[in-house]
């Protein structure tokens, strides 16, 4: 495997092939603390600030959780999450516009097709670990990227535009911006709680399992290819959730979300926000949105910015935001 | 001075004459603390083995009088120079050979090239021809992968390719650890075919027997440090000594 | 009574990309100057002008007009060079009745399928590049036409007007090849065009693409081998990136060269001092032009209501250094003449952005489709 | 003139060769990742961005001072291997405890800075930069005109490809290389100083990116994404050379650069995506890549 | 006699790119015994256990599992059937504490293991059972420290504890005391004479000391071929066993 052919200068176990990742924090009052007072301030956010820049927060904070899901949970760097996102966003744009489906069922939809995707790419990636899986993911997303360019439907440069809202369950009139914001919400949090259950299922323990000795855990007689996928299948389709979701809220689907700097972007959504911990990925998708919506009106470059937040975490940060607090909070517990 | 007479005490004073000479030296990986002030010298021509349980600290010491440990202090000295401080890879080009407890052949490279790979740093040291004299197994594997010989082979190879860089202090780690009995006869009479070439030797070992038969000192680790030292010809007296050191 | 007591301009355009050059910050300067000419105040409320980025790109496009509209009420959105960007902007100001002044874009789509009561296409448009370079050459005898057309909203309809033009004039175009946006490389789509065997390859695309291609055209030795190139949306930036070696003689279609008259000599000179000594183009220009105007229709109606203001916009007609006596159709089209040049030899050229000859004058009538047939639901 | 398949000689050889030439541009890259991934076993995000600074460098070079491209030809990679050599000082070697998809993170982001800035300050759009006098004009093949310099390019990147090939696989140097590969701690105390040659290796992998930008320049024109949309794909023919391996980046690189333009020719809508099929199959069938070998 | 083999190769050969590892091996080990395979290193057991457990497939021979044909299986399904290997390099799960490293064996037989929607504490039900285990290497006072925290010999009991967790009824063991102190080889030693009361167990060991007193039958692999087979006192005479694998004896391992 990748980590049997590394330079490694350490002493340390080259058989690790896994990012540094942190337990999910231990201390439960906190969290709960913290659980309510996030949804609180999510309830009132529409009235503060614009709602359509929360809903984006939510939907790349969905996207994060979701390759969080794999990285921090799995082990495996997918460099080519955009397509789900990306490609959802596509099937559920042109779903509502074009056959006119209610937005429950694009989302629907586009979420299963990105699941069918993320099936499609396991398949081939899984057999490899570490920088080759990330290769591959980053090439197979690039094949959707250029599909995206050149099929009829997707639109090409011009993308899908105005797509309708249209009504949920045939009664609430999503372009009414709150039905919009809260139906966003909704979304946000059954995804988060799904993923949220799957950490701490039976399924969770043997992913955390393989993604510590593969080996072993074929010798325990786990099929883990199987395992890796299902993890796999499952982060596609909580990206193309949240993928579709966006379509809905910007009313269009473009390239934009299937290139490969998008897939870059929610990589360092989770490194910034912190791998493997649960709320890390909300927090560093909060954190990149907000300052690129910023940026914008100044005129600084904003790629340079987000790439030297990048380095920087990557060279003394690894952790992430939630994870340097959770490991502040663990050594406080010691002394 | 014959070794006969050389006790714990004065191997320290001894330092004049020793070729090898290391006092107090600590050593650390990182946040650990591994090393507690290893003491000892090695003096031309000698074999000293280093004997202790596992996680005693042979192959550290081993490590840090190379260079390749996270921190070291404390005193190295080789033939009057200082080791520590100095550039890692300056060490073995003043004529020491290092053959690791993991035996590290390259996968990637012939059995030749990997007997060739290492630099010659000082002259007199031997030809391949005398090196597949020395260990017939190897002759006609030349071109073979060099991880694909066995075990034992691939340790001779391990000692036979520091022989060629004229190293004239060789430190042996484990030489017979996970082989077969036969081979590690083999390794025997490779060593004190060595020491008869008048190379200096530093052996880490478990099995002492095996240290018995080659050995002119043995120095005893644990937690880090040099707890005693046994001349050869002094084992008998201090069998329950160091079954009690070793825990047998 | 102006809302929020400010009238807000953005100027949304590319601003770093392929039409940086023939719209960018060019553009946010010519609408400076245009409020700055009525001492950055109209009906009472101060002007203010914030500009954007779209980066070609129809979903930054989007995303800004809907910002703006929605948390910085912005008033009027301008320029907006691509046209996929500015169809999705239209698609907003439409709903959220706001005016759209498009001086950038080409796509005939937007003041016909995609026609907004609140949006004004202003500079130039595809069927008047058709029908001025396109005219121009299929009457000079070249008749078998190859196009080579940028895979997006604006390529596609500037092939198709071009395509009908030729047709109509009895010529044939024996192929054509989409190239993606921004392309650095058109050696492999030159080599169809020139196995075509056509005698002009048509340049479906516009700035740093059509410089590119015709620069590779030559490197290939295409121009050499007697067929010729025709830029169907050529500015005089594009020009000065070439290079007159390289230009001379290439036939286009414009809306507005800085040296015809006093007027243009003189606003060009103010524009030159502001953007580095660089000639304004046809759709900077055109910024101002359009600018001015809404501007000129607040003042009158004393608001800055969309409705009130767009109606008012249609019934005055343009006069400015720009247009002369321009008419706005029900469509959003604003009716002005057009001229064919083509580009001077370098011994021709006297001085500093000395670039075209002015062929003839198209009058306006025969430059633009005339509303009826444009499809737009506003005509009745 | 007859036809194959159905296809002009002309277009059909002449896509081919347009192929080869995209081609000697995909191994010159490509070898570069190759060289540094066997080494440091980091895939280098930032490849593209060094190659767009090498083209960037000619162009300021010829721009600012004045001087021409074969100037360019030697300085410029000179520059980009300096700036990598920093890189890998400052930054890189701070990574190679960790695990290598930290290497893969952090040169994404100097890819994004490198972008960012020279996008700020030049915009997207291409610069134009001449082709050198001596090597203007072209050649008519009959099927086609070929273009000096793109002759040259071909040329250029095919020996400077074999040479690097030879000294890797066939010198000791090489054998040095694998070894530190494998086990540099043990390299290192056989005296051979290993941080230095890691270094030199990163140094040199970035300078043949910087070279392929030079060679790029007249061609392409001098544009701050021109790295971006090249190094996905240079990525994809590593991969399927198989990681690491000299001698599959090279003839994968040039390979995938005559299917593409054969593909132009049969079926141009997949002339962008053939090179990820061919990835997915190859991996499907050999997932070392076809020259790689399982580790 | 055959039907009491549990475990069995039919001429089992193993080639890597032509260098011969592994040739014509036929071993048969019996249900309820313990069977030793040495030999000098590269002789092909890693191989010979990779073979059986099928992390590695074979270039010829059949392996034969309670009299059913298992050549064409995945390892895992292998093991599924309760042939399950340790590693000679020890294998635990680091970053997990001693508890759940056990208790990801322990959980496989609940077939909830895909189950993602299931809460961790349909897990808590396994923690006696885990416990157990825990007690019989005596590991119990490091039940909650991650696995990494724990010294070698510790973690080779702690694999050893895991792989019983499955209950195998053949438990194959790589050098179980490779690079293990005295002291320590002395309690696993014991632990695997415990643990082999009611199965199988094949293993490879260099110690010849703890395989003479605790195998039953000793193979001896020489290049890939078997050179001896029988219990220790016999092999141990054997002329060519002496020759090629204990020597003079003197200096075998302590
Ligand atoms: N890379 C490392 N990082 C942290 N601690 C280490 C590292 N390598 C060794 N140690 C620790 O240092 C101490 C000494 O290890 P060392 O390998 O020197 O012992 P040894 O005497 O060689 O044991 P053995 O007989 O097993 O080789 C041990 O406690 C070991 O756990
Ligand atoms: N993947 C491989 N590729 C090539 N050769 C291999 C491979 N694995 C093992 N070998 C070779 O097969 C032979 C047997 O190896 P194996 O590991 O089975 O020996 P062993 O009996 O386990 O030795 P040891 O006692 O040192 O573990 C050795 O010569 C080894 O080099
Ligand atoms: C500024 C123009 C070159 C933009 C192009 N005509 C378009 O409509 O997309
Ligand atoms: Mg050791
Ligand atoms: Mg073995």
């Amino acid at each position: 495997m990748a980590a049997k052919s590394q330079v490694n200068l350490s002493q340390g176990n080259p058989s690790q092939a896994t990012i540094a990742v942190r337990q999910p924090g231990q201390d439960n009052t906190t969290r709960l603390i913290l659980v309510g007072l996030g949804l609180a301030a999510a309830v009132a956010a529409p009235f503060v600030l614009y709602p359509v820049f929360v809903m984006k927060v939510l939907c790349f904070a969905l996207f994060a959780c979701a390759f969080n899901l794999l990285i921090g949970f799995a082990g495996l760097l997918s460099f080519g999450h955009a397509a789900f996102f990306g490609g959802a966003a596509y099937i559920t744009a042109h779903a509502a516009k074009v056959w006119g489906l209610s937005p429950e069922i694009s989302i629907l939809l586009g979420t299963v097709f990105a699941g069918l995707l993320g099936l499609a790419f396991g398949a081939l990636a899984i057999r490899r670990q570490g920088i080759y899986f990330a290769m591959i993911t980053l090439a197979l997303s690039q094949m959707v990227f250029f599909m995206a360019l050149q099929l009829k439907f997707t639109g090409g440069e011009d993308g899908i535009q105005g797509v309708p809202r249209g009504h949920l369950f045939g009664v609430f009139d999503l372009n009414d911006p709150l039905a919009m914001y809260y139906f966003v919400l909704a979304v946000f949090l059954v995804g988060f709680a799904l993923i949220w259950r799957t950490v701490h299922s039976p399924f969770g323990q043997v992913l955390k399992a393989i993604r510590e000795n593969e080996p072993r855990a074929i010798s325990l007689g786990y099929r883990t290819e199987r395992y890796k996928l299902l993890a796999f299948v499952l982060s596609a389709s909580l990206a193309g959730l949240a993928g579709g979701t966006k379509s809905l809220v910007f009313q269009l689907a473009s390239l934009t979300d299937v290139t490969w700097q998008m897939s870059g972007e929610v990589v360092l959504m989770t490194l910034l926000g912190g791998m493997g911990t649960l709320f890390g990925p909300v927090v560093g998708a909060g954190i990149v949105v907000t300052l690129e919506s910023y940026l914008a009106g100044t005129n600084l470059p904003v790629p340079v910015v987000i790439g030297a937040i990048f380095v920087v975490c990557v060279l003394v940060f690894r952790r992430g935001i939630v994870g340097e607090l959770q490991a502040l909070m663990a050594r406080h517990r010691k002394s | 001075m014959p070794d006969a007479v050389m006790t714990k005490t004065n191997a320290a004073q001894g330092a004049g004459s020793a070729m090898l000479e290391v006092r107090d030296l600590h050593g650390f990986y990182g946040e650990s603390h591994v090393l507690h002030g290893v003491s000892l010298d090695v003096r031309q021509g000698e074999v000293v083995t280093l004997l202790g349980r596992n996680g005693a600290g042979k192959t550290s010491t081993m490590r840090a009088i190379m260079g390749i440990m996270g921190k070291r202090t404390g005193s190295i000295r080789f033939q009057g120079q200082q080791l520590i401080g100095m550039a890692q890879h300056k060490i073995p080009r003043l004529g020491i050979g290092y053959v690791p407890e993991e035996r590290g052949i390259f996968s990637s490279l012939s059995v030749d090239e990997n007997l060739t790979l290492p630099p010659v740093v000082k002259p007199g040291g031997m030809t391949v021809p005398q090196i597949y004299e020395l260990f017939p197994n190897l002759q006609g594997r030349g071109s073979t992968q060099g991880t694909r010989l066995s075990g034992g082979e691939q340790q001779m190879l391990a000692i036979g390719r520091i022989l060629r860089t004229g190293a004239n202090l060789i430190l042996l780690d484990e030489p017979t650890e996970g082989l077969a009995p036969v081979i590690i006869e083999q390794i025997g009479v490779a060593v004190r075919a060595l020491k008869a070439r008048g190379f200096t030797i530093v052996l880490v070992e478990q099995n002492f027997r095996f240290a018995a038969t080659i050995a002119d000192r043995h120095y005893v680790m644990e937690e880090g440090h040099v707890v005693d030292m046994i001349p050869n010809d002094q084992l008998a007296q201090n069998m329950d000594k160091l079954h009690t050191y070793l825990g047998v | 009574q102006v809302t929020n007591n400010v009238v807000k301009i953005g100027v949304m355009n590319d601003r770093s990309g392929i039409y940086a050059d023939l719209a960018g910050e060019g553009s946010a300067i010519a609408a400076r100057m245009a409020a700055e000419e009525f001492g950055n105040k109209v009906a009472g409320a101060p002007i203010e002008i914030v500009v954007a980025d779209h980066q070609n790109k129809a979903d930054i496009a989007a995303n800004t007009a809907r910002e703006w509209v929605d948390a910085q009420n912005v008033d009027v959105v301008a320029d907006v060079p691509n046209s996929a960007a500015a169809l999705a902007v239209q698609g907003i100001t439409k709903e959220k009745k706001r005016i759209f002044l498009m001086s950038g874009p080409g796509s005939t789509d937007l003041t016909g399928k995609a026609c907004s009561p609140y949006g004004f296409q202003w500079t130039y448009d595809n069927y008047a590049m058709a029908a001025g370079t396109a005219r121009a050459l299929v009457e000079q005898g070249k008749k078998n036409w190859f196009i080579v057309t940028a895979d997006y909203a604006f390529g596609h309809s500037l092939e198709d007007e071009t395509t009908k033009m030729v047709k109509q004039l009895g010529g044939k175009v024996a192929g054509t090849v989409r190239h993606p946006l921004g392309t650095s490389d058109f050696s492999s789509f030159l080599l169809q065009a020139q196995a075509s065997k056509a005698d002009v390859i048509g340049l479906a695309n516009a700035g740093g693409d059509t410089t590119n291609a015709v620069k590779q055209a030559s490197e290939f030795g295409i121009t050499q081998s007697g067929q010729s190139l025709a830029g169907l949306l050529l500015f005089i930036s594009d020009v000065n990136a070439l290079g007159l070696q390289a230009a001379q003689g290439l036939m286009l279609t414009t809306g507005f060269y800085h040296d015809m008259n006093d007027e243009t000599r003189a606003w060009s000179k103010k524009f030159m001092e502001k953007n580095g000594g660089k000639a304004p183009t046809m759709v900077q220009a055109g910024v101002y032009s359009a600018v001015r105007h809404y501007l000129k229709a607040v003042e009158a109606v004393g608001s800055d209501d969309a409705d009130k203001v767009a109606a008012k916009m249609r019934e005055t007609p343009v006069n400015d250094m720009f247009a002369k006596d321009g008419k706005i159709g029900p469509n959003g089209r604003m009716f002005h003449d057009m001229y064919l040049a083509q580009v001077k030899t370098p011994a021709e050229s006297k001085a500093a952005w000395d670039y075209y000859k002015i062929v003839k004058t198209i009058p306006a009538q025969q430059a633009y489709l005339d509303p009826a047939q444009s499809g737009c639901s506003l005509v009745k | 003139m007859f036809d194959v398949l159905g296809v002009p000689p002309q277009v059909l050889f002449g896509q081919l060769l347009l192929g080869l030439i995209n081609g000697s541009f995909y191994a010159l890259l490509s070898l570069g990742l190759a060289v540094i991934f066997g080494m440091l076993n980091v895939i280098n995000f930032a490849h593209g961005a060094l190659y767009m600074i090498g083209a960037f460098v000619a162009w300021l070079l010829l721009n600012k001072l004045g001087l021409g491209y074969w100037w360019a030809l030697g300085l410029s990679p000179l520059v980009v291997a300096v700036v990598g050599v920093l890189l890998e000082k400052t930054m890189l070697s701070r990574l190679y405890k960790l695990d290598h998809l930290y290497g893969l993170l952090l040169t994404f982001g100097l890819a994004l800075i490198f972008e960012g800035a020279f996008r700020h300050f030049y915009g997207v759009s291409g610069q134009p930069y001449p082709i050198p006098d001596l090597l203007k004009g072209g050649q008519n093949l009959g099927f086609m005109f070929l273009p000096n310099y793109r002759g040259w390019v071909v040329v250029a990147s095919l020996i400077v490809c074999f040479g690097t090939w030879f000294a890797i696989e066939r010198t000791r140097l090489g054998a040095y290389l694998r070894a530190a590969t494998e086990n540099p701690v043990l390299v290192q105390a056989f005296g051979i100083n290993v941080p230095v040659m890691i270094t030199a290796t990163y140094g040199f992998g970035v300078a043949l990116a910087g070279l392929a930008g030079v060679l790029a320049a007249p061609i392409y024109q001098v544009s701050p994404l021109m790295g971006t949309n090249l190094i996905i794909v240079v990525f994809a023919v590593v991969v399927i050379g198989g990681m690491g391996s000299i001698l599959g980046a090279i003839v994968t690189g040039l390979g995938l650069g005559l299917l593409e333009g054969l593909t132009k020719v049969f079926y141009p809508e997949a002339s962008n995506i053939v090179v990820f099929v061919v990835m997915a199959i190859v991996l499907l069938i050999k997932p070392a890549g076809l020259f790689g070998r399982e580790r | 006699m055959s039907q009491d083999v549990i475990l069995e190769a039919r001429g089992l050969s193993k080639e890597f790119k032509g260098f011969i590892a592994v040739k014509e091996v036929n071993l048969q080990v019996r249900r309820g015994t313990i069977h030793a395979l040495i030999g000098p290193n590269g002789a092909g057991k890693s191989t010979v256990f990779n073979l059986l457990t099928k992390f590695l497939t074979p270039t010829r021979g059949q392996i034969v599992y309670k009299g059913r044909d298992i050549t064409a299986m995945k390892p895992a399904d292998v093991a599924l059937l309760g042939l399950v290997r340790s590693f000679q390099i020890s294998a635990v799960f680091p970053h997990l504490s001693v508890l759940e490293n056990v208790r990801v064996a322990l959980q496989r037989p609940l077939g909830t293991s895909f189950h993602f929607w299931k809460p961790e504490s349909s897990l808590h039900g396994l923690r006696d059972r885990a416990m157990e285990l825990i007690e019989a290497v005596n590991l119990t006072p490091w039940a909650n420290h991650t696995a990494a925290e724990l010294p070698y010999g510790r973690k080779r009991a702690l694999e050893i504890a895991t792989t019983l967790a499955l209950d195998p009824e053949v438990m194959l063991l790589d050098e179980p005391l490779a690079g293990m102190g005295h002291e320590d080889i002395e309690r696993t030693a014991a632990l695997i004479k415990r643990v082999s009361a009611d199965r199988t167990i094949l293993m490879v060991e260099h110690n010849l000391s703890v395989v003479a007193h605790l195998s039953d039958t000793i193979t001896v692999l020489r290049r890939g071929e078997i050179l001896a087979e029988g219990p220790y006192d016999v092999v141990s005479r054997n002329p060519q066993v002496m020759e090629a694998y204990m020597g003079t004896g003197e200096v075998g391992h302590a």
